[in-house]
């Protein structure tokens, strides 16, 4: 019955000193699938994200990923085990440029242990400049990260997640601080991306536009657990949905 | 026997582990506000000890009462936490808050190199000892044996009163809140608008003459010779790292570990008195990272 | 790298000049190019942010290596002696590591800082074992399997020694701009993405600290061979302080500068020592501070290391 | 700078080529090493005080042989590695003839094979470890006093002798290599000498101690008859400030064989009857020599330049310069020459014999000197603000320096009790 799923998170509790952060938290992803994790503001998704990619350990319950039990598993494990991950505030090598950041990734992915090849070098680097084609950095590659406004950064955080080709990816709030013309666009250009690779993705979004529009699934994080999940159109419709988070 | 051991040993440990206790409490003090691992410390501590030494010795020429060499001692630990402490604070290290840590380490490094120098132009090379305090208040005997009141009594109570007094000062006053909440979060506490440049400057004021001090007190009991700040900052060190940086009572259970450690390898294993403190820094460090009385820090992504 | 290995090749062929001109200032440059493979191990660690403060310890295990070797009466040649003192420096670094690399910042500088003031206690407690205080004199081995005089053998020590600095700087080079080194600077930069990465931050220390054990190890060998003494202060921390101190003197922008400041260092040091004797610490602190307030560009590696908010 | 270099390249070419009939320099260029900095500096200033004082009279007189000579001081306290490179760069950039090394024994072991590396000839001017001349021939290194076996040798021989009944003795000694020497040796000493005697501890305290609580303690506790303790500055004068404080100096017999050193500024603190050692034939009230009138003017001359009494670096420092005057003069006569030869300076060292400011010192064959042991015990003095000696005892070099070819911790064992009543000891008394 797991076979199809992708994660499976079963039960997670975790609460330090008194509050509750994850209470009973279960969510199951299908290969393929793109899930939308929405909720009130300072309801701690980000939480949920930290359970699943080992940030966190649960006190309880179980992460299961293509069947098998990664609970408290280190987090740079699990990155290698095929889950990727995006930062609500981008996670970068700020000193270096952008193709450094992911030549980086490369090496990380592609054996990081030799000490005599420049990384400047490295065999597949094309692949990289590929990659940064794909989201339209092509341009900015050899420019330092610190000087890049921070919708870029957010890109290239991405970016470095997808260079590990991996199979589940974990996006928190990948269009906040775009500006609205452009979160389409951008969504547009990972959702290619992640095409690409047959990229399953979790993301933690706000924008209901962009849930809606993207989302094959939607789930509610709220009170420390997932208190709903449907479709986009099931969800966004839900009376208390549309009061507690969405706010109308 | 072994009871009267432990017993010995407490008693023989309780002034040094005081006088390192005011040193490291000073230093912990520091850093907790200022986050900055202040090498010069040692440097204060033996500077206040020539002050008072000096005080002692203008005190024994005037012909005035040796009673107030325990006032003097206090005095010249203010005037060196104080003017030196503070000039210190406002040329120096004011200039280097925003630098690396490691930066502001090596800074003090290069201060507690130039106070060395200074030393021995002012006090020179020759050991000096003014025994007056110690030998003011004669012995009281336990167990058969004779300890000075000066090393047991008087060095622990004012460390004792030092360590009540910043206990108090830390949790009842508004001053003291605002250090313990520059301490505990220091983001948070300069969005509250705290003042950083003129707590910074108190607490290194008054971490400097708390090592003074504990150099003042140190002169009543020990020579003053060229280089006994080098191996106090070391060992005040092991006792903040072991306490947890910034941890005040702790520094006291650490120093007292420490002392107590030290004179219990002179009595069972003197081969290793030297060790003890080092082992236990590093011991203590390997199981708490932080040290023994850190409190937890998440880091949140 | 081009620029570097330019500027590298000038500056030895500039040492080979002034030992020629200057044959009194051989020994002193063999100790600076000897000192400055430990600076180059901490200029290591510095790219991943971390500051030892106790490479004191590795210098003095490459040093007491040879001395015990060569009181042994083994008869091994220096050549042998060099490497021999980096491995054993570096057995202990691997040892040790287990436990260093888990800390970060003032931590990792502070549990360096005790294993190191063991070390030094120990070395000065084991008496019969180590002399003591006094330490050990270690006579002249050969050298190439020649035994030689005092100058012929200072000269080629000299070039010993610059051959070791050149081929470790060039060998250290491309570690750093390697992957494993770029990894390093990821850990000062942002370790949270560098575990995202799958990368385990505590294995790339390991590994650095590994190297600049060894680094500091052959540093020591050498010091002990050109000096013919080996003493407990070598693990003292002011002596740490001082390797610090150099790195920063010299920026550790490039494996050049670990040589350049050391060279410098040196330099300060005795003249100081000899046309002011009773203030020499006070012109290296001087200098030290000045360094740091006003020549900024050499530190550009010292960066503060990333926080991270939600 | 290069032609200066070169210049020196040059000269030492010269200097090479002509080892027959040296040019008489404009000036004798000497290297000391003594502690500037750091805990010895208590040894490294006085001593280096005194070299000032002296090469200033020897130059007022015309010098040696009519050369003027001039001292560079380096620091011991800046570390056994730059002490040895300023060592070289003194001797090959600076061109000292002569080198002057050291307080720290440490330093001794370690510069001696540099002085024989750089054919330096090397007056080992106050350091004290026997193992420089037992452990090793050098061609090099000349010793202008004692060693700790002597030193140590007196002093048990004094205690034997003075408080013939004690059966109990514990060592507090400072914990590092020369502390660790002497206790060793002071004890081998003792057991041949009086071989029931039983130690009951041995303690090492760190070096540079600020606190002797708990030996104070056990020393309370045990009761030894008597108590070594060799330290030497800041480490015996808070023992002695300690112990005092705590009643402890006044129950047993208490031996301190550096004592010497510290008498004026322990001042009241140091009761009678403690047995003091000074590390050779050095008193400022020195009963043989006292009268003198180049003493009398030394101690003077010192007192007012220092605000102290000479103590026994100021000594080994006379000691020193007058065997390095003695030694060119001598050479110069001996090879009819206006300014000796390194060799013939090396040849002039052997069997030389000269003083200081106090009685004759002569050098043996294997370099090493032969210098008088001066003991006694202490008094208060009403003339002194701080304890002096009486029942001072002279022990002659000759009688307790190991002999040549063996070495201190075997000879030590083999000596018989009867030693300390050998004729040749010297007293005196006040009450005489």
């Amino acid at each position: 019955m797991t076979e199809s799923l992708v994660l499976e998170a079963r039960n997670l509790r975790l609460s330090f000193g008194g509050v509750k952060a994850a209470d009973d938290a279960s969510l199951a992803v299908k290969k393929g699938e793109k899930v939308a994790i929405i909720g009130p503001n300072g309801a701690g998704k980000t939480t949920f994200v930290n359970l699943c990619t080992g940030y966190l350990v649960p006190q309880s319950g179980a992460v299961m990923f293509e069947g098998r039990d990664i609970t408290g598993v280190a987090p740079r494990r699990i990155a290698r085990g095929g889950i990727g991950r995006s930062f609500q505030l981008p996670q970068l090598f700020l000193d270096n440029t952008v193709i450094e950041n992911m030549l980086l990734a490369l090496a990380a992915r592609e054996g990081i242990w030799q000490a005599w090849t420049p990384l400047e070098r490295h065999p597949k680097r094309d692949e990289m400049f590929d990659l940064l084609g794909v989201i339209g950095l092509a341009e900015v590659a050899q420019r330092p990260v610190r000087e890049l406004p921070e919708g870029m950064r957010k890109l290239i955080d991405i970016a470095m997640a997808l260079a590990l080709k991996p199979r589940l990816i974990f996006m928190d709030e990948p269009t906040s601080g775009v500006s609205s013309k452009e979160k389409f666009a951008i969504m547009d250009t990972l959702i290619k991306a992640l095409k690409y690779n047959e990229t399953t993705a979790i993301f933690v979004e706000h924008d209901m536009d962009v849930v809606s529009r993207y989302a094959d699934k939607v789930a509610v994080w709220s009170g420390g657990r997932i208190s709903l999940e449907g479709t986009p159109e099931q969800v966004l419709n839900d009376p208390d949905v549309r009061k507690n988070v969405i706010g109308v | 026997m072994f009871l009267q051991t432990v017993l010995l040993a407490t008693l023989d440990g309780l002034s040094y582990g005081a006088q390192v206790f005011l040193v490291a409490v000073g230093l912990s003090l520091i850093f907790g506000v200022l986050r900055i691992v202040n090498v010069a410390h040692g440097s204060f501590y033996a500077i206040g000890a020539y002050v008072a030494a000096s005080f002692g010795l203008l005190l024994a020429a005037s012909g005035l009462s040796p009673w107030l060499s325990y006032p003097a001692m206090a005095l010249s630990a203010v005037l060196v936490g104080v003017l030196l402490g503070g000039l210190l604070e406002v040329t120096l290290l004011r200039r280097i808050y925003g630098k690396e840590q490691v930066l502001q380490l090596l800074v003090t490094f290069a201060v507690f190199m130039i106070f060395e120098d200074l030393q021995k132009a002012i006090w020179g090379v020759s050991p000096y000892f003014v025994n007056t305090p110690l030998s003011l208040l004669g012995t009281v005997n336990i167990l058969g044996i004779n300890y000075s009141l000066y090393q047991l009594v008087v060095v622990p109570a004012f460390a004792v009163v030092v360590l009540l007094t910043l206990r108090y000062v830390l949790r009842s006053t508004r001053i003291g809140r605002i250090v313990t909440a520059v301490t505990d979060d220091r983001e948070a506490a300069a969005a509250m608008g705290v003042d950083a440049a003129k707590v910074y400057l108190l607490t290194f004021m008054i971490g400097a003459s708390l090592a003074a001090f504990g150099g003042a007190l140190a002169s009543g009991s020990t020579s003053l010779v060229p280089g006994m700040g080098s191996g106090m900052i070391i060992l005040s060190f092991a006792v903040a790292a072991t306490a947890g940086l910034g941890r005040i009572e702790g520094a006291a259970v650490a120093a007292l570990m420490i002392g107590l450690g030290r004179s219990i390898a002179v009595y069972t294993a003197p081969e290793f008195d030297v060790l003890v403190p080092y082992l236990i820094m590093f011991v203590v460090l390997l199981i708490k990272p932080q040290g023994l009385f850190s409190v937890p820090q998440t880091r949140k992504v | 790298m081009r620029p570097e290995v330019i500027m590298g090749a000038g500056a030895a062929l500039a040492l080979c000049v002034a030992t020629i001109i200057a044959p009194w200032a051989t020994v002193m440059l063999t100790i600076a190019l000897a000192v400055g493979l430990t600076v180059l191990g901490i200029v290591i660690l510095l790219r991943a942010g971390q500051i030892s403060f106790g490479h004191g310890l590795y210098y003095a295990a490459g040093a007491y290596t040879v001395a015990f070797l060569v009181n042994a009466r083994l008869s091994l040649d220096t050549l042998v002696l060099i490497p021999l003192g980096g491995f054993v420096a570096m057995v202990i670094a691997i040892a040790f590591g287990f436990f260093a690399v888990r800390y970060r910042d003032i931590f990792f500088a502070m549990i360096n800082l005790a294993i190191s003031m063991v070390a030094f206690s120990l070395l000065e407690k084991l008496y019969h074992l180590t002399g003591g205080g006094d330490g050990m004199n270690v006579a002249r081995p050969t050298l190439g399997g020649v035994r030689l005089g005092r100058v012929a053998f200072e000269t080629w020590m000299f070039y010993t020694t610059l051959a070791v600095a050149a081929v470790s700087a060039f060998l250290v080079a491309r570690y750093l701009a390697s992957p494993l080194g770029k990894a390093l600077e990821a850990i000062k930069s942002n370790e949270t993405r560098l575990e995202y990465l799958g990368v385990s931050g505590n294995s790339a220390l390991h590994i650095a600290y590994a190297v600049s054990a060894a680094l500091a190890g052959m540093s020591g060998a050498i010091i002990a061979i050109v000096t013919g003494h080996v003493a407990p202060e070598f693990a003292y921390w002011v002596r740490s302080g001082e390797f610090v101190f150099i790195s920063i003197l010299g920026g550790s922008g490039n494996v050049v500068g670990a040589f350049a400041g050391s060279i410098v260092f040196e330099v300060i040091r005795n003249y100081a020592a000899a046309f002011a004797a009773s203030y020499w610490q006070t012109i290296l602190g001087l200098s030290l501070i000045a360094i740091i307030m006003f020549a900024p560009d050499g530190l550009t590696q010292l960066r503060l290391r990333r926080k991270v908010r939600p | 700078m290069i032609r200066k270099s070169i210049g020196a390249l040059c000269a030492a070419m010269l200097a090479a080529s002509s080892s027959q009939a040296a040019e008489k320099p404009k000036e004798l260029v000497i290297g000391i090493t003594t502690f500037l900095s750091g805990p010895a500096s208590v040894f490294g200033v006085p001593g280096k005080n005194a070299a000032d004082m002296m090469i200033a009279d020897l130059n007022a007189k015309g010098g040696i042989l009519g050369v003027p000579v001039r001292s560079i001081v380096i620091d011991e306290g800046a570390g056994a590695n730059q002490l040895m490179s300023e060592y070289r760069r003194v001797v090959l950039n600076e061109k000292a003839e002569v080198m002057f090394a050291s307080v720290s024994s440490a330093n001794c072991l370690a510069l001696a094979p540099v002085a024989e590396d750089l054919e330096v000839p090397n007056i080992l001017w106050d350091c004290s470890s026997p193992r420089i001349f037992e452990d090793n021939k050098y061609k090099f290194n000349v010793r202008t006093q004692a060693h700790t076996g002597a030193e140590m040798l007196a002093a048990a021989l004094y205690l034997v002798k003075n408080k013939p009944n004690f059966k109990t003795v514990a060592g507090v000694n400072q914990d590092y290599a020369a502390g660790r020497d002497q206790w060793a040796l002071f004890l081998t000493a003792l057991k041949a000498l009086k071989p029931d005697v039983q130690v009951v501890a041995e303690l090492f305290p760190k070096f540079g101690a600020p606190d002797y609580s708990t030996e104070i303690s056990r020393i309370q506790a045990l009761k030894p008859d008597v108590i070594v303790n060799t330290s030497w500055g800041g480490d015996l004068d808070t023992f002695v400030q300690q112990a005092a404080a705590r009643g402890a100096m006044t129950q047993g017999t208490y031996v301190f064989p550096l004592g010497e050193s510290s008498l004026e500024r322990l001042g009241n603190a140091l009761p009678a009857g403690v047995v003091i050692g000074a590390r050779g034939d050095h008193y400022f009230d020195h009963p043989k020599h006292k009268s003198d009138a180049a003493f009398q003017d030394f101690v003077k001359r010192y007192r007012e330049k220092t605000g102290s009494y000479p103590i026994y670096p100021v000594f080994h420092m006379s000691q020193a310069m007058s065997a390095m005057q003695k030694a060119y003069e001598k050479a110069a006569v001996d090879n009819k020459v206006p300014w000796p030869s390194k060799e013939q300076l090396l040849a002039a060292f052997k069997n030389l014999s000269f003083h200081g400011l106090t009685s004759e010192v002569s050098i043996r064959d294997d370099s090493q000197g032969l210098e008088d042991q001066l003991i006694g015990t202490t008094v208060r003095n009403p003339a002194f603000n701080f304890a002096t000696l009486d029942n001072i005892a002279i022990y002659p070099g000759k009688l307790v320096t190991t002999p040549i070819g063996q070495k201190s911790a075997e000879w030590l064992t083999k000596i018989k009790s009867d030693l300390a009543n050998d004729p040749s000891i010297e007293l005196f008394s006040a009450k005489q």
